[in-house]
């Protein structure tokens, strides 16, 4: 157990350990019954089916953009582009729900290729840029987050608004482009399968075909895939298009599967989110569901934490921002690392 | 008005739990704020409506903030709805969908919509809609009426400003009855018309409100949420007047900035607090109509100007008159307001082209 | 149209581009001095949202705008240097750091308004003070500029004052020779006894005091107040600024005015009614064909200078 | 011990990748003296003197100065305490001018600013106070390799370095700079600076070294006097057994042309021809040795080789096919084979494992796929056996590669190369920085390639090397051939160093021999 390799699951651990500490501690400050506050932070999540139900139900659009960030971070593109090609695929596939008609399995599955297809489109353009002319992905990828959420906005207030509602809500989709519901009791829909093959499908493209060893070596050292013969710049695009197909499709799939119109006025988050589950997931396509259910799980616990005690859900955010610090920290806990190594070099005693 | 953090400590924590079964008499009512608290409008308002109506009715009342998180609506009101209270009130047109569906599955509760504008009601829900255009009406007299008054910082210009948060109907709802209701007081009135296209950006709205001053509006209707901070920021920093909206947003800053109030000359309120007291009460005593929407305006007590001591000092006693006139026709129907709800862009387009500067 | 002009025209408008361009400017010039440094810090939106509520909640409790003003440049310096210990000691990414800043700053700021005044939206049932205006004595008096020059807010001045302090401190100083070195070339700084840490921690927190004063003009002269996500975008805007200008001191400064003119204009031209959602997107869209352009050009000028050596030599 | 100006004790260093770089290391260093410090790469040399410079902290251990305990926590520390260190790969800032790099760190100042006039006075004075002339105002990125070591040794003289640590620098030097330098480390000698010189050319080390620490996988092998060993025993200690330094090669009869080059030229973006009418041959089984100064174009016409290089004029012919214009993907399947240089940057990916570094080239071809999937099987087969053959010193194919020793993943990329068949290869620098033990074994398969038939290009900057190897020899000065020879094996270093650094020059017709087809 407490060799070297497990180090990283060991690290993992206690970064989540610590930040429960935290919460805790910031839980105790406010609460006036911690305990009780703590108990409801952690156990309410899955106390009852729909609750749990509300866990998996967050996790799918986590999973989606999660996959997503694991490939681009993968490949050493530090492009933080999901958070708006989800909410633009969720108007291209609100605007397929609202304006075609087709049957009830057809209906949902243009919709979420129609969005899914434009994220990769839109998602295209940073990578070609960044491919061809080496503009720097991060800075262009934040761009069009706020160029996507503005033109999205736009067109949700000009052709998708129910002229009978008040705020920025769509017409209702039709019926038939709605996802279904798969687990009765809840809301857990038909995303969800989707979103597991694709997580599967994710992990066997990145470790077992010749495109996910392009992608991988492009991403560990750019300029030795070059040499060895890859073509690093149609890898970056074929990235950045299936990452952006991937949030796409996240987004596609959350306002179908859980929404009956489009309101988002503002940037739903998930995309910043995938990072953080790209983080948890220590960048590998198969931890990406365990990261995304341990963030909704905490979510959750947080929301009925609000809802049942004195504590707000904004806590939350503080946690999140300790996980991030410590999970991306390389050198916490490395002194400990650093001890085991000499021990099994033999060096020491 | 009462703020949040006495909202959620004034109910007891458990009271989320059905275990703790409650002392007999006593109703449970429970509301369910779509969206935080803190937003000195409608979740406030119907907070402290909520307030009331355990203080004056004695009711045990529990306040849930559900978050802007809309995925997350759904299973806080199956929660809710599974447990024992007798009374469930939300609001909001984004709610209203999601508040019928859970009623018809809860057919032995009662559930009230405070604000919505939603014509379909399930058969045990109360819905309400504000006529927003008819107390629109009267701030754009009382708009229009002190432009071209002498008071101390109107100027001779007939012109008067509006800053709303999007261009969508809602907004426009309060920008015809305004426009309206000012022309009928002074008819040559013009008015200049700007969307910050955001509901949180303060920086925004002082912009657009310096703007407007600067090209010689004296007073601004404020329609837009966050955003519209800044117009009272602007106010006070051009010396002009200020109209407030949804609740009495100059009495929410008498007490911090007592300058900056005094330029808010009334606000534009929705009573949601009172409908709420009266709703509940009616509740009560049996008489409260189910399967019904129901429009307030006016002469029902649920929209009105905030008649307060800025709007009685600062407020020259003969416009208060001529508000008042117009209130009783308003009241007794002579005057009707047109609906931007319902209207097409070119038909919204005309009524603004009318007052352009 | 010429209501437009007018507008446009007048002194009233220019004074309002560099109200409005000062908190991009602040932004921009953390932006500046922390890649300056190597590090790329996107934790600037953050940070303002941080020091705005600071600022407003530290000068209510005392009732000192002064203070209230140390207090936001101590919450900013705090949050830069908590990003800096992570990301130099525990080598955390810095872009996660960033990512975790601004996530910290969104729901922190609410969760302590909370805390302090019980409201979740806007801080109104505070009383907070604001920094004054200043009228410059002798610039007042010169026609149409001075009315355009005098008469700013305190940290506008400061603003354009740390244009001039950063070009000094980049070209001239000690510890920008440092900064500039560590951000080419950290191995060789750390040969000679420059600590790159320190460095770099240095610079962080300089980024962190730029966004920091970004962040107290915000709710303590431009507003009154704090509201929830006031910043609305600034912090990245200053980002983008910086880009467009290409990480030089000059060209910074004129690109956060640019951005801020746009942004006034933006406003001005409601007028002609263009949608503002799309308005709003434009210096994102401009920082995108800004950084393309540029690229392109380089790597044209590139292969451009090859060919026309090459023919003549064979 | 007690005579000792600075001793290590015990010190062991664990990278964060998790090298254990040095073990239990025991150093010692007299006043006064040159003191050398060799091994086989990865041996763990640039790491103790990166310690002794507080560029990495020891792990374990402690260092004593003058019989004082001292720890040193940063490269200032050390400066403070009077080391000085010119490092294996500089550390120059590349856009600052010298006088800006020479300040750095230690600027004399005017009120808020940099004192320059006094900057600059300073190093001027410095460089003919030492005999160390550089123009003060340069940018460095404009500099020679032999100018930019003499700033590096100036900045830590400037710094008042008494002891004076200096990684490998003549390996990138000629002869003749190589001599210079000697002499320069002299003079600083008898001014009572005490140097820690570390090399792999066991001639330079006994021609001006007091002693020799001899290092192997991380521990000390020893102390000597210089005068008491020989360059065998050195070997033997380096490396555990004795090391054959002569091979055995037949000469063979020419065979048909692999590569043609002709008129290759380049002028790059600042203007300056760095391939002027570049023309030679290669042909199967036939080593053409490349030898030159860095910086004369050998980077240049690499890059043209791999199809690297827009904007060259002339062609560039293998086996028949035109390479200019064609990405590296084409030319290598051309079969040509590829040892780049830098193995860090070009060679290997440093987190990727041992296989996945093996199958970079070849990957994308059917034997190595069944269907959309890789053969895993047979790639981890594969693995095996080139860890078999190559002696890789490893955990297994899955290990990273990045926790390799130098020399090992130098072994694993010419696996990687010299395994696919090429008809081609150009080596480039194959042995730079690998132990004795290494280097044979890939000298070795070179010679084995040579026997099937392969065309090699060789270029290094180990004139040993290229003359031991090669069938045939170009120098290449300025960009251009300026010396060819038929039969290197006649040839003497000293009279390579006179080509290479320009002071004599062949006739066109002469070096128009490379190109005999
Ligand atoms: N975005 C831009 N818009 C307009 N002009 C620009 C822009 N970027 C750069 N410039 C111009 O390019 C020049 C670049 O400035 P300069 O090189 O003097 O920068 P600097 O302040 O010296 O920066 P550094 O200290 O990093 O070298 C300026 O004179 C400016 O006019
Ligand atoms: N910064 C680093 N991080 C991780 N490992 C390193 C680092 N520097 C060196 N190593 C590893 O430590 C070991 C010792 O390296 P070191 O550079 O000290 O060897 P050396 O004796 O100087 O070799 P050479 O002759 O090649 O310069 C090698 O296995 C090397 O790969
Ligand atoms: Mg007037
Ligand atoms: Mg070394």
């Amino acid at each position: 157990m407490f060799n070297t390799r497990n180090f990283e699951k060991i690290r993992t651990l206690a970064v989540v350990l610590i930040s429960l500490l935290i919460a805790f501690l910031v839980i105790s400050i406010i609460s006036e019954h911690p305990l009780k506050t703590i108990g409801i932070f952690l156990f309410e999540p899955i106390r009852t089916v729909s609750h749990i139900g509300n866990v998996v139900e967050m996790s799918i659009p986590l999973m989606f953009t999660g996959l997503s960030v694991v490939l681009l971070f993968r490949t050493n593109l530090f492009n933080l582009g999901a958070e708006g090609i989800f909410y633009f695929a969720a108007v291209v596939a609100s605007s397929v729900a609202i304006h075609f008609a087709a049957n009830a399995f057809f209906h949902p599955v243009v919709a979420v290729l129609a969005g899914a297809v434009v994220g990769a489109l839109l998602s295209a353009i940073p990578g070609i840029l960044k491919a061809k002319w080496n503009v720097n992905e991060l800075v262009s990828s934040l761009m069009f987050n706020s160029i996507l959420f503005g033109v999205g906005l736009y067109l949700l207030n000009y052709y998708l608004r129910d002229p009978q509602s008040f705020s920025n809500s769509s017409y209702k989709f039709r019926p038939s482009a709605m996802l279904d519901v798969i687990v009765p009791g809840t809301r857990i829909h038909s995303g969800l399968i989707v979103a597991l093959l694709c997580v599967a499908a994710g992990h066997y493209f990145m470790y077992r075909t010749k495109w996910g060893y392009e992608l991988r070596m492009t991403g560990a050292n750019r300029e030795f895939a070059e040499f060895s013969g890859i073509n690093t710049t149609k890898v970056i695009i074929m990235v950045h298009l299936i990452a952006g197909f991937l949030a796409g499709m996240g987004g596609s799939i959350e306002v179908l599967g859980m929404y009956n119109r489009l309101q988002w006025a503002s940037l739903p988050g998930y995309g910043m989110d995938g990072a953080l589950v790209a983080l948890l997931a220590k960048n590998n396509p198969a931890s990406v569901i365990g990261a995304a259910l341990f963030l909704a799980y905490i979510r959750i616990g947080a929301d009925q934490m609000a809802r049942m005690s004195d504590v707000p859900a904004e806590m939350i955010s503080i946690i999140q921002a300790v996980i991030i610090l410590l999970i991306s920290a390389e050198q916490f806990l490395k002194f400990w690392k650093n001890r085991m190594l000499l021990k099994e070099a033999g060096v020491r005693e | 008005g009462s703020n949040g953090g006495e909202a959620s400590s004034g109910s007891s924590p458990s009271a989320g739990n059905s275990a703790s079964a409650s002392n007999s008499g006593a109703l449970k009512v429970v509301l369910l704020i779509p969206g935080t608290l803190g937003d000195k409008s409608f979740f406030d308002a119907a907070n402290a409506g909520l307030t009331k109506v355990k203080q004056e009715l004695g009711a045990e009342t529990k306040v849930i903030e559900m978050g802007t998180d809309q995925t997350k609506w759904e299973p806080t009101f199956n929660d809710v709805a599974g447990q024992d209270w007798d009374v469930i009130i939300s609001g909001g047109s984004q709610i209203t969908e999601l508040l019928n569906a859970t009623a018809e599955q809860h057919p032995d509760k009662t559930f009230i919509n405070y604000d919505t504008d939603i014509q379909e009601t399930a058969a045990n829900v109360h819905a309400y809609s504000y006529a927003t255009n008819e107390v629109s009406f009267l701030t754009g007299a009382v708009a229009a009426l002190t432009s071209t008054s002498g008071m101390p910082n109107a100027n001779p210009d007939k012109l008067i400003g509006f800053v709303g948060g999007m261009d969508i109907p809602g907004i426009n709802a309060f920008l015809v009855g305004y426009i309206e209701g000012a022309k009928y007081a002074v008819p040559d009135i013009k008015v200049a018309i700007s969307y910050a296209g955001d509901f949180a950006n303060p920086g925004k709205g002082k912009e657009l409100s310096l703007l407007q001053y600067n090209s010689g509006a004296d007073l601004i209707f404020n329609v837009a949420g966050g955003t519209g901070l800044g117009v009272f920021e602007a106010a006070k920093e051009k010396k002009r007047y200020a109209i407030g909206v949804d609740s009495d947003q100059a009495a929410m800053m008498t007490g911090t900035d007592a300058d900056k109030a005094s330029l808010i000359v009334t606000s534009a309120i929705k009573k949601i607090d009172e409908v709420i007291l009266s709703a509940v009460t009616k509740v009560k005593d049996g008489s409260l109509e189910m399967g019904k929407l129901e429009v307030v305006g006016i002469k029902e007590n649920g929209v009105g100007l905030a008649e307060n001591s800025i709007y009685s000092n600062v407020v020259p006693e003969d416009i208060r008159a001529k508000v008042e006139e117009i209130k009783t026709k308003l009241t007794s129907g002579e005057i009707k307001v047109d609906n931007a709800m319902g209207m097409d862009t070119a038909q919204i387009d005309e009524i603004r082209n009318s007052v352009k500067p | 149209m010429n209501e437009l002009l007018n507008i446009v025209f007048s002194t009233d408008f220019a004074f309002s581009i560099l109200r409005v361009a000062t908190p991009i400017l602040f932004a921009a010039l953390g932006a500046l001095i922390s890649n300056k440094a190597g590090i790329v810090n996107i934790g600037l939106e953050g940070i303002m949202l941080v020091s705005a509520l600071t600022g407003v909640v530290v000068s209510a409790q005392t009732g000192s705008a002064w203070v209230g003003l140390a207090g936001a440049v101590l919450a900013g310096l705090l949050i830069a240097a908590i990003l800096g210990f992570f990301t130099l000691k525990f080598r955390t990414h810095i872009i996660l750091g960033g990512v975790a800043v601004n996530m910290f700053a969104s729901g922190g700021t609410v969760f302590i308004l909370y805390l302090v005044s019980g409201d979740k939206g806007a801080s109104t049932s505070l009383k907070s003070e604001v920094l004054p205006n200043v009228r410059l004595p002798l610039v007042e008096d010169i026609p149409v500029l001075g009315p355009i020059l005098s008469g700013h807010h305190l940290l506008t001045y400061v603003a354009l004052l740390s244009v001039v302090a950063m070009y000094y401190l980049l070209k001239r100083m000690p510890l920008g020779l440092r900064i500039r070195s560590v951000g080419e070339n950290p191995h060789a700084a750390q040969s000679v006894g420059v600590r790159v840490n320190r460095v770099q921690f240095t610079a962080l927190l300089l980024s962190g005091l730029f966004a920091s004063l970004g962040g107290a003009y915000m709710s303590m002269g431009y507003l009154s107040l704090f509201s929830r996500d006031m910043t609305a975008g600034r912090g990245w805007i200053g980002i983008a600024a910086e880009a467009v200008g290409r990480s030089t001191t000059v060209g910074t400064f004129l690109s956060s005015l640019v951005f801020g003119a746009a942004d006034a204009l933006a406003n001005a031209l409601q007028i002609l009614k263009i949608p503002s959602e799309l308005v709003a997107t434009t210096p994102y869209v401009t920082t995108v064909v800004g950084l393309t352009v540029y690229a392109i050009a380089e790597t044209r000028l590139k292969k451009r200078k090859a060919r026309r050596h090459s023919p003549s030599d064979s | 011990m007690s005579e000792s100006l600075l001793e290590m004790r015990g010190i062991s260093k664990v990278y964060p990748n998790g090298v254990v770089a040095n073990a239990g290391v025991n150093f010692s260093l007299r006043e006064g003296e040159i003191h050398a410090v060799v091994g086989e790469n990865g041996a763990g040399k640039s790491t103790l003197m990166k310690m002794m410079f507080g560029m990495e902290e020891p792990s374990e251990g402690e260092m004593l100065l003058r019989g004082e305990k001292v720890r040193f926590r940063s490269p200032q520390d050390a400066i403070d305490s009077g080391v000085g260190m010119v490092h294996q790969h500089f550390m120059l800032v590349p856009s600052f001018t010298v006088v800006e790099n020479m300040i750095l760190g230690m600027e004399p100042r005017k009120g808020l600013g940099i004192n320059r006039a006094e900057a600059e006075r300073v190093t001027r004075e410095l460089s003919a106070k030492y005999n160390l002339h550089v123009d003060p105002n340069a940018r460095v990125e404009d500099l020679s390799v032999g100018m930019k070591q003499k700033v590096e040794i100036l900045k830590a003289l400037l710094r008042g370095a008494q002891i004076l640590i200096l990684d490998e620098p003549t390996a990138v030097l000629t002869p003749q700079e190589t001599e210079e330098l000697f002499r320069e480390l002299k003079l600083l000698k008898q001014a009572g600076h005490t140097i820690v010189f570390i090399s792999h050319k066991l001639k330079e080390v006994k021609t001006l070294c007091d002693r020799i620490t001899i290092m192997r996988a991380g521990r000390t092998e020893g102390v000597f006097e210089t005068a008491s060993v020989t360059e065998q025993e050195i070997s033997r200690l380096m490396v555990g057994r004795d090391v054959v330094l002569k091979y055995d090669k037949e000469k063979k009869a020419k065979g048909k042309p692999v590569l043609a080059v002709r008129d290759l030229a380049y002028t790059n973006a600042a203007g300056k021809k760095t391939l002027d009418r570049v023309r030679f041959a290669v042909r199967e089984g036939h080593i053409l040795g490349i030898a030159g100064v860095e910086g004369n174009g050998q980077a240049e016409l690499v890059k043209a080789l791999t199809g690297h290089l827009p904007g060259a004029t002339g062609t560039i012919d293998v086996a028949g096919s035109v390479v200019a214009g064609q990405g590296i993907k084409a030319v290598r399947g051309l079969g040509v084979a590829y040892i780049p240089e830098d193995r860090m940057r070009q060679g290997a990916a440093k987190e990727a494992s041992i296989a996945d570094n093996l199958i970079s080239t070849r990957y994308a071809k059917k034997e190595w796929n069944r269907g959309p999937f890789l053969d895993r099987r047979r790639i981890a087969q594969m693995s095996k056996d080139m860890i078999e053959r190559f002696k890789i010193r490893c955990k297994g194919p899955e290990q990273e590669i990045g926790m390799l020793s130098g020399g090992n993943m130098q072994k694993v990329i010419v696996a990687r190369e010299s395994s696919a068949s090429p008809r081609l290869l150009i080596a480039e620098q194959p042995t730079r920085g690998v132990d004795v033990g290494a280097a044979q074994l890939i000298h070795q398969r070179l010679l084995e390639l040579r026997e099937q038939g392969c065309a090699i290009v060789l270029l290094s900057a180990d004139l040993n090397e290229v003359l031991e190897l090669s069938d045939s020899l170009i120098v290449l000065y300025n960009g251009g051939v300026a010396a060819y020879f038929d039969d290197p094996s006649g040839v003497s270093e000293e009279k390579l160093g006179l080509y290479m650094l320009g002071l004599e020059q062949q006739s066109e017709e002469e070096a128009g021999k490379a190109y005999d087809l």
